[in-house]
């Protein structure tokens, strides 16, 4: 069987992704122009949301759940870290541990009687939450080394900055950092998806009646989808926060949570790729619009249009596009003969 | 055949409409209503020779917060209005200044990240006219690590005035309600007081701590301090404790469309009552009178710089420079003259050195050595140096609204702030503010 | 005079076809029963007739007007009307105001007479004209989905189980409503379970099996010899 | 404290949330298409009058043209994306709207940006005192008009042949298209009507509030949690529960100890009620058969 | 020898009696659940699968009280399903998406190959989507068929298949009792797959039984021809 396993299509897809993103994450920053500075800021915080994006990309593809409410959970895990870190100074590692379980609680308790709604109700209740959260972390702040549980300082004392993790000091080490971190969660969670749980989460969304006629624990399962995609929006949290040491509630406005949506849907919320197109898209584009001299709030036009016709007629999205195109030329490109597999 | 014929009328109209709000109106917002008119010699900006600079360009940034609900691009806009008339007139030597300022979208991790941007691009030499209404804290660590410095035009936050590598041109809202709140005082209007500020990070915390100190200090009774979300809507439950507190006066630190929301609100529940109402520098907008309607005649506003209807050189030459450089619809206002400012500021030191060894170091050395600058825009001379803190600006000017517009009320104040002790120490023991 | 003519109609479902190619022809003034098993393609050819099921071949006319891949409200105008299976009607809305919404395709002036018409036409209904269709009867619902459908003056009928889930007496009574509705001249297509039902309304029987026809016979020569039914059905003994 | 300020306050915001929810409540109950754009285009109309205005246009010509512009944007929409929203099922049609509301949201932020804008009707300048609390005209009209509307669209929906066919699509689309009724014209006409009522509740809110165009596009949360408490059906439930999220969300504001969890109303209501009116549900054999 | 049986089950959506009181047992071996549409074939599935609840009745397999046993739980208890839609998972090959059925009903994963092999299925690495209808019965079949089931509900299995797919499946059908040991029931309008394939058939009419027994023997009853083929007694003879 082991050799049946290598010898999958998405197998072999999932190697040569973890592959070329570990190539990425640690080239990048050799190339020409995106070295340091700018370009390389943006490819870390656009690598960062692939992450928040793919939790949203699992929970929609994988499961048919709208959550619109994960620019609040990113907020929810970078508070954690903050919080965790002031509080403990452990190393930045053990830190974003905790705070993705704490993020998972969060959005497991958020989630929890939402569960068993499905479709609309979700989506409007999720909205709400990202609703809410936002309220909540512009009341609270984000802890910046002050006392007392929310961990604010106030007046006329200056915000204390968490220190970047000892491996990614710099610009570029920490690119590679966020890389190596990113790749090896979204590998986690694409590993997750071939195996027990994603096989489950496939078949809930195929058909809810078909799946509990499996056996299949749909509340359980959908739970630890919750869990898991919460789990790995706290990771990005976290990562936010070490980037800049310190965070603002105007980061994380519940519009943040639909634009994010937007966005994981147009690169393709059913595969992996998707999500990081959908990264890219979320906090790469403001960045190269602004950079060609266009206004920044051109993104919403482009990607609300975007949304639309992903929804309407390409639902697999970019990736889903890029895909077809890579059915279409691969057999012009590397012809050859079709095995018959017979058990 | 009615039916679809119906729809396309409507569809009409609506376009219609659209191309109408498209071309927004070039109307007269350029002139300053009783500014007096500007003459040839104002736009002689830097050397003044006439002849633009063709020489190998001088790469020069900002960060400023343009879109995501506040927008403080005024002052990068009016900073390259003055750099584009410097190179026009010869630029620094015969080298232009190429300026461009990012947007961070009230995102302090977009201001870092722009930060980062410019810090590690080394041909840039120094940053100009920023206006980030979030992110001094995390530019700076960006900025000290590079040994890139900042003439900021409007610094908002507290980390703003107290980092290495920044210093504002203007006061800060800090200094701009306590001047507010001076100013009453002096008026014998002060107690009881009443404060209103944002909640942002290091915004309104540290106004209403310094707020709190100075009334404690000066045995004012403080009846509010009240810090409103920026996404508050109803402003009837602050309406309605101002009612009931009864202050003589009252500050609002908030920037101007939110200001307009409140007061509209209390003019809607005919609050104003007995209260002297007034805000800080961030409602000192030409348009701000027209704006908030006959009801507010008499509303106080704190101005950081001098008044835009201010007659002096630096002052005729900001109005000169912005009608000819920059867009007719470029606000007018305190923290456009500070961009100005700080892009004359850097200009000016700029010109003394030698042009052939313009790099980030040799810039940073000749900024930093910036002291006692002196213009009419200021009350007191502007300075650098190599500090922790920088808060040159620390005295201030008032402006009451008549007939919808702002004219002068009070003439340069110097403001008193329990927490600038060191800075006041510093500027005498160091000598800053002489040149 | 034909009213419906089908022929050589194919249709999809999900990609698959279902009927592969079947001609039928319902004449005005007479009954056509379309008969045959579960599943062997009845209820997919109302629905294509309807113009729900769209992903069809070939040609479905009316009065020489072709109507296949038109929307089912266009078809509708054309002047065929159709009964889906399951005595569909507005659950919600009252059963006067399910005979209105039929009534919209009248001129303005005409709508309140034909729905008066209709509550006389099924005095069964005429009671309840306030309330909400979902609380008749199933066999009231199903008059009530008859009057809908007759509400505009069709030309053609088309009429989808019309027996099923209704007790025998209301059968009994729908048999000559029908037959009235023929008699003024409409062209029904009949799809039923009951084959004693159906030949007894109808003049002319076609039977489908597995999406192709498999018999086509006068009623009456049914009635006279039933194994020509089963074995058309397979239902046969091997 | 005097509360009576507060309870007219929440009144006046609920009524005009209760007339957007009546507005999407129209909509998805025609279409099926829960419109998350209903905010967008309400702020689109505010803007637009205030822009005309600003071009010295007449205060009324220039709402009854916001209105119209509503209208024509819902309508465009509808028009355009109208034939491939009815293939899809109901949470994608209304993940299509917030992209519409994006995109809008967009458009307004390009052509406005954030800068201080005030809308003051004609009618809010005039206000007089009841029992200790003063009210303008302005919101007497929001209370009226959601009254109003309420009503009107009930014999609307009851005395009108269009209306009639609204209720016909809303029970049964299917059933509708086979009796005849003009499915794609109904729809269209839901589009522009619910469009018409986004910019009246768009002008409104924006003298009420903020003229700001991220906060009015996201007002859409609030009056959601109204289309919520009336269950998706009941324009009565509606109007009461938009008028309960106004002053809950007006009256929570009044303690200062958990003021600044007001805006936090709306989420709250509307999220209980979600959880509570879908208690029960179980695996339905509907799903088996999808 | 397993035996189930159901006792006075009704089940109750509204006013609407999909079942009313019906008892039936069923005795080792393929047994046919036949009826017109609308019958209460489907809501009889659902009751055993736990997607309806009956309001009155009881359902027992050998002394084993089923409708003590939550939905999900059921399939470990060892109850497998089809349904008229196949329920194959699209993103899924074949081969996991019986793996799925050997995970979720408590069996190890060579269960999952043995149960392909069952129903000899060529390429199961393909994924559901590129699978035919046929084939993607086949996965049906194996799902229920995997580890060690004790009662496989098939609803309408050779639903859209033709007469040569048709006849392989009912091989794969009539095998299971001796070679898996679990007791099948069959739902399917094809009389000629009941007749072929089980032993005894019950036949539904409006929410009742009208009749059980030896399939034969049901068929040529005069009121199942009624019921089914609407032929009344005195038009036939």
């Amino acid at each position: 069987m082991k050799q049946d396993f290598f010898s999958r299509t998405d197998v072999r897809g999932a190697l040569v992704g973890l592959a070329v993103g570990l190539v990425l994450a640690l080239g990048l920053p050799f190339l020409p122009g995106v070295g340091a500075g700018l370009a390389l800021r943006t490819l870390t915080v656009c690598a960062i949301y692939a992450l928040a994006a793919a939790g949203v990309g699992v929970l929609y593809g994988r499961l048919g759940l709208v959550s619109i409410m994960q620019i609040g959970l990113v907020a929810v895990g970078g508070w954690a870290t903050l919080r965790i870190y002031h509080a403990t100074h452990l190393p930045f590692e053990v830190v974003m541990v905790l705070a993705a379980l704490v993020t998972a609680v969060v959005g497991v308790l958020v989630g929890l009687p939402a569960l068993r709604l499905s479709g609309l109700s979700l989506a409007i209740v999720t909205l709400m939450v990202a609703g809410a959260l936002e309220v909540l972390v512009t009341y609270a702040g984000f802890p910046n080394g002050g006392n007392g549980f929310l961990g604010r300082v106030s007046g006329g004392t200056l915000a204390v900055i968490m220190p970047r993790p000892g491996l990614g000091q710099s610009d570029d080490e920490f690119f590679r950092y966020v890389g190596v971190v990113v790749v090896v969660v979204l590998a986690l969670l694409r590993w997750l998806l071939m195996v027990r749980p994603g096989r489950t989460w496939a078949a809930i969304r195929q058909g809810e009646a078909g799946a509990v006629s499996l056996g299949v624990n749909t509340v359980a399962h959908r739970l630890l989808a919750l869990a898991v995609t919460s789990a790995v929006t706290g990771v990005a949290g976290a990562l936010l926060a070490a980037g800049s040491g310190i965070l603002d509630p105007a980061s994380f406005k519940a519009q943040q949570s639909v634009l994010l949506f937007a966005t994981v849907l147009i690169g393709g919320a059913f595969s992996l790729l998707g999500a990081v197109i959908g990264g890219l898209f979320f906090y790469g584009m403001p960045q190269l619009l602004s950079t060609v001299g266009l206004d920044g709030n051109l993104v919403f036009v482009v990607l609300g249009l975007g949304l639309v016709q992903a929804v309407t007629t390409a639902q697999a999205g970019i990736a889903g596009q890029l895909a077809e195109l890579w059915r279409r030329l691969r057999p012009r490109l590397w012809p050859r003969p079709r095995r018959e597999v017979t058990v | 055949m009615n039916r679809i014929l119906r729809a396309t009328a409507a569809l009409g109209v609506g376009a219609l409409v659209v191309a109408l709000s498209a071309c927004v109106a070039e109307t007269d917002t350029g002139t300053i209503q009783g500014a007096p008119s500007a003459d040839a010699d104002d736009l002689r900006c830097g050397l003044g020779t006439g002849e633009e600079a063709t020489g190998e360009p001088i790469k020069v940034a900002a960060v400023a917060t343009a879109s995501g609900g506040v927008d403080f691009s005024s002052s990068p806009s009016s900073a390259k209005a003055y750099f584009d008339c410097v190179n026009d007139n010869g630029g620094i030597n015969g080298r232009p200044v190429r300026y461009e300022f990012g947007d961070d979208a009230l995102d302090p991790t977009k201001t870092a990240q722009l930060a980062a941007g410019y810090a590690s691009d080394t041909s840039v030499v120094a940053m100009v006219g920023d206006a980030t209404f979030v992110g001094c804290d995390v530019a700076n660590v960006e900025y000290e690590k590079a040994g890139l410095y900042s003439i900021t035009g409007v610094g908002v936050p507290q980390a703003c005035f107290e980092s290495s590598n920044i210093a504002p041109v203007n006061a800060g809202p800090r200094t701009s309600a306590l001047a507010t709140l001076q100013y009453f005082e002096r008026q014998g209007q002060a107690d009881p007081f009443f404060a209103i500020g944002l909640n942002t990070r290091g915004n309104g915390d540290w106004v209403a701590d310094g707020i709190e100190k100075y009334t404690q200090q000066a045995g004012i009774d403080l009846v509010g301090d009240v810090l409103s979300d920026p996404a508050e809507s109803n402003f009837l439950p602050l309406v309605s404790q101002v009612k009931q507190a009864a202050p003589a006066s009252l500050v609002v630190v908030d920037p101007a469309p939110i200001t307009a929301s409140i007061l509209a609100t209390a003019e809607q529940q005919d609050a104003k009552g007995d209260i002297q109402w007034a805000c800080t520098a961030s409602c000192y907008d030409a348009q701000f009178g027209e704006q908030i309607g006959y009801y507010w005649e008499g509303f106080v506003a704190n101005s950081e710089l001098a008044l835009v209807t201010a007659e002096g050189e630096d002052a005729n030459q900001w109005r000169a420079v912005m009608d000819e450089y920059a867009d007719a619809d470029a606000p007018r206002d305190t923290f456009s003259q500070a961009g100005f400012l700080a892009a004359k500021i850097f200009v000016d030191a700029l010109l003394p050195l030698d042009t052939e060894n313009l790099d980030r170091e040799t810039v940073s050395e000749a900024v930093l050595g910036v002291r006692g600058y002196e213009s009419d825009l200021l009350c007191a001379p502007w300075y650098y140096g190599e500090a922790d803190e920088h808060h040159a600006n620390h005295a201030t000017r008032m402006a009451i609204i008549e007939s919808g517009t702002y004219v002068e009320l009070e003439g340069c104040q110097d403001v008193a702030d329990p927490d600038m002790a060191e800075i006041l120490e510093r500027e005498q023991s160091e000598g800053l503010l002489t040149e | 005079m034909t009213a419906l003519e089908i022929s050589d109609l194919r249709i999809r479902r999900g990609g698959i076809e279902v009927v592969h190619g079947i001609d039928l022809t319902v004449n005005a003034g007479e009954v056509t029963a379309l008969l045959g098993a579960n599943g062997a393609g009845k209820s997919s050819t109302v629905l294509a007739v309807a113009g729900i099921l769209r992903d069809t071949s070939g040609s479905i006319t009316t009065d020489g007007t072709t109507i296949r891949g038109l929307a089912p409200n266009r078809v509708r105008r054309a002047g065929v009307a159709t009964m889906q299976e399951g005595h569909r009607v507005f659950g919600d809305i009252s059963v006067a105001d399910n005979l209105t919404i039929a009534s919209l395709l009248l001129p303005r002036h005409e709508r309140a007479e034909a729905v008066d018409s209709m509550l006389d036409l099924f005095p069964e209904i005429h009671g309840f004209a306030d309330r909400p269709a979902g609380s008749l009867s199933g066999g009231q619902q199903q008059m009530l989905a008859l009057a809908t459908a007759l509400a505009a003056r069709p030309k053609v009928l088309v009429i989808d189980e019309m027996s099923l889930g209704l007790a025998p007496l209301v059968v009994a009574r729908l048999v000559p409503a029908l037959r009235a509705v023929a008699e003024r001249g409409v062209g029904v297509l009949l799809i039923e379970q009951f084959t004693s039902v159906a030949l007894e309304l109808a003049t002319s029987v076609t039977v489908l099996a597995q999406g192709l026809v498999t018999l086509r016979a006068p009623a009456k020569e049914l009635l006279d010899h039933p194994e020509k039914l089963t074995a058309a059905y397979r239902l046969t003994e091997h | 404290m005097n509360l009576l300020p507060f309870v007219v306050a929440g009144l006046v915001i609920g009524s005009v949330y209760a007339l957007s929810g009546v507005g999407v409540l129209v909509l998805y109950r025609t279409t099926g298409v829960l419109n998350f754009a209903h905010g967008a285009v309400g702020g689109m109309a505010a803007l637009l009058v205030w822009q005309t205005v600003e071009l010295r246009m007449q205060p009324p010509v220039a709402i009854a043209l916001g209105i119209a512009a509503g209208a024509a944007i819902a309508f465009l929409f509808g028009l355009v994306a109208g034939p491939s929203l009815a293939r899809v099922d109901q949470l994608r049609k209304a993940i299509a709207t917030l992209g519409l509301a994006l995109a809008l949201l967009g458009v307004m932020l390009f052509v406005w940006n954030d800068k201080a804008r005030t809308m003051r009707l004609e009618t809010s300048r005039i206000s007089f005192d009841v029992a200790g609390a003063r009210v303008n005209v302005t919101q007497l009209v929001c209370l009226a008009l959601a009254l109003l509307v309420v009503v009107g669209t009930l014999l609307a929906l009851r005395h009108t042949s269009m209306g009639t066919s609204m209720r016909a699509l809303a029970s049964d689309r299917e059933l509708a298209a086979v009796v005849g009724t003009n499915v794609r014209l109904v729809e269209n006409t839901a589009w522009a009507v619910s469009g018409a009522v986004a910019g009246i509740s768009g002008i409104l809110l924006a003298d009420q509030t903020r003229l700001e165009p991220a906060f009015l596009t996201f007002l859409i949360i609030p009056e959601l949690a109204a289309v919520v408490i009336g269950r998706f059906v009941s324009l009565w439930l509606t109007l009461v529960g938009g008028l309960a999220v106004g002053v809950g969300q007006s009256l929570v504001s009044a303690w200062p100890t958990v003021s600044a969890f007001s805006t936090a109303v709306p989420f709250v209501v509307a999220t209980i009620v979600i959880l509570v009116a879908t208690r029960r549900r179980v695996v339905t054999v509907g799903v088996v058969r999808a | 020898m397993s035996r189930l049986t159901l006792s006075g089950i009704t089940v109750r959506y509204g006013g609407v009696k999909p079942l009313d009181d019906v008892s039936l047992a069923f005795e080792s071996g393929v047994c046919g659940v036949i009826g017109p549409n609308g019958a209460g074939k489907t809501t009889t599935f659902n009751v055993l699968s736990g997607f309806a609840l009956p309001v009155a009745g009881s359902v027992d397999l050998d002394g084993d009280d089923l409708l003590a046993v939550p939905a999900h739980r059921r399939a470990r208890w060892g109850l497998r399903r089809s349904f008229q839609q196949e329920q194959v998972v699209r993103t899924l090959t074949a081969r996991e998406n019986v793996l799925l059925a050997a995970e979720h009903s408590g069996s190890p994963a060579a269960d999952a190959d043995r149960a392909l092999d069952y129903v000899r299925l060529a390429r199961p690495h393909r994924l559901g989507a590129e699978l035919t209808m046929f084939e993607r019965r086949l996965v049906d079949i194996a799902s229920c068929v995997v580890g060690t089931p004790r009662l496989v509900l098939l609803d309408e299995p050779a639903a859209g298949l033709d007469p040569a797919e048709s006849e392989r499946l009912l091989g794969l059908i009539t095998r299971i009792p001796e070679e898996v040991g679990a007791l099948v029931l069959l739902v399917d309008h094809d009389m000629d797959l009941v007749r072929a394939a089980c032993g005894t058939v019950a036949v539904l009419d409006f929410g009742r039984r009208i009749a059980a027994g030896p399939t034969l023997q049901v068929l040529s009853s005069p009121e199942v021809r009624k019921a089914y083929l609407g032929i009344d007694e005195e038009v036939t003879t």
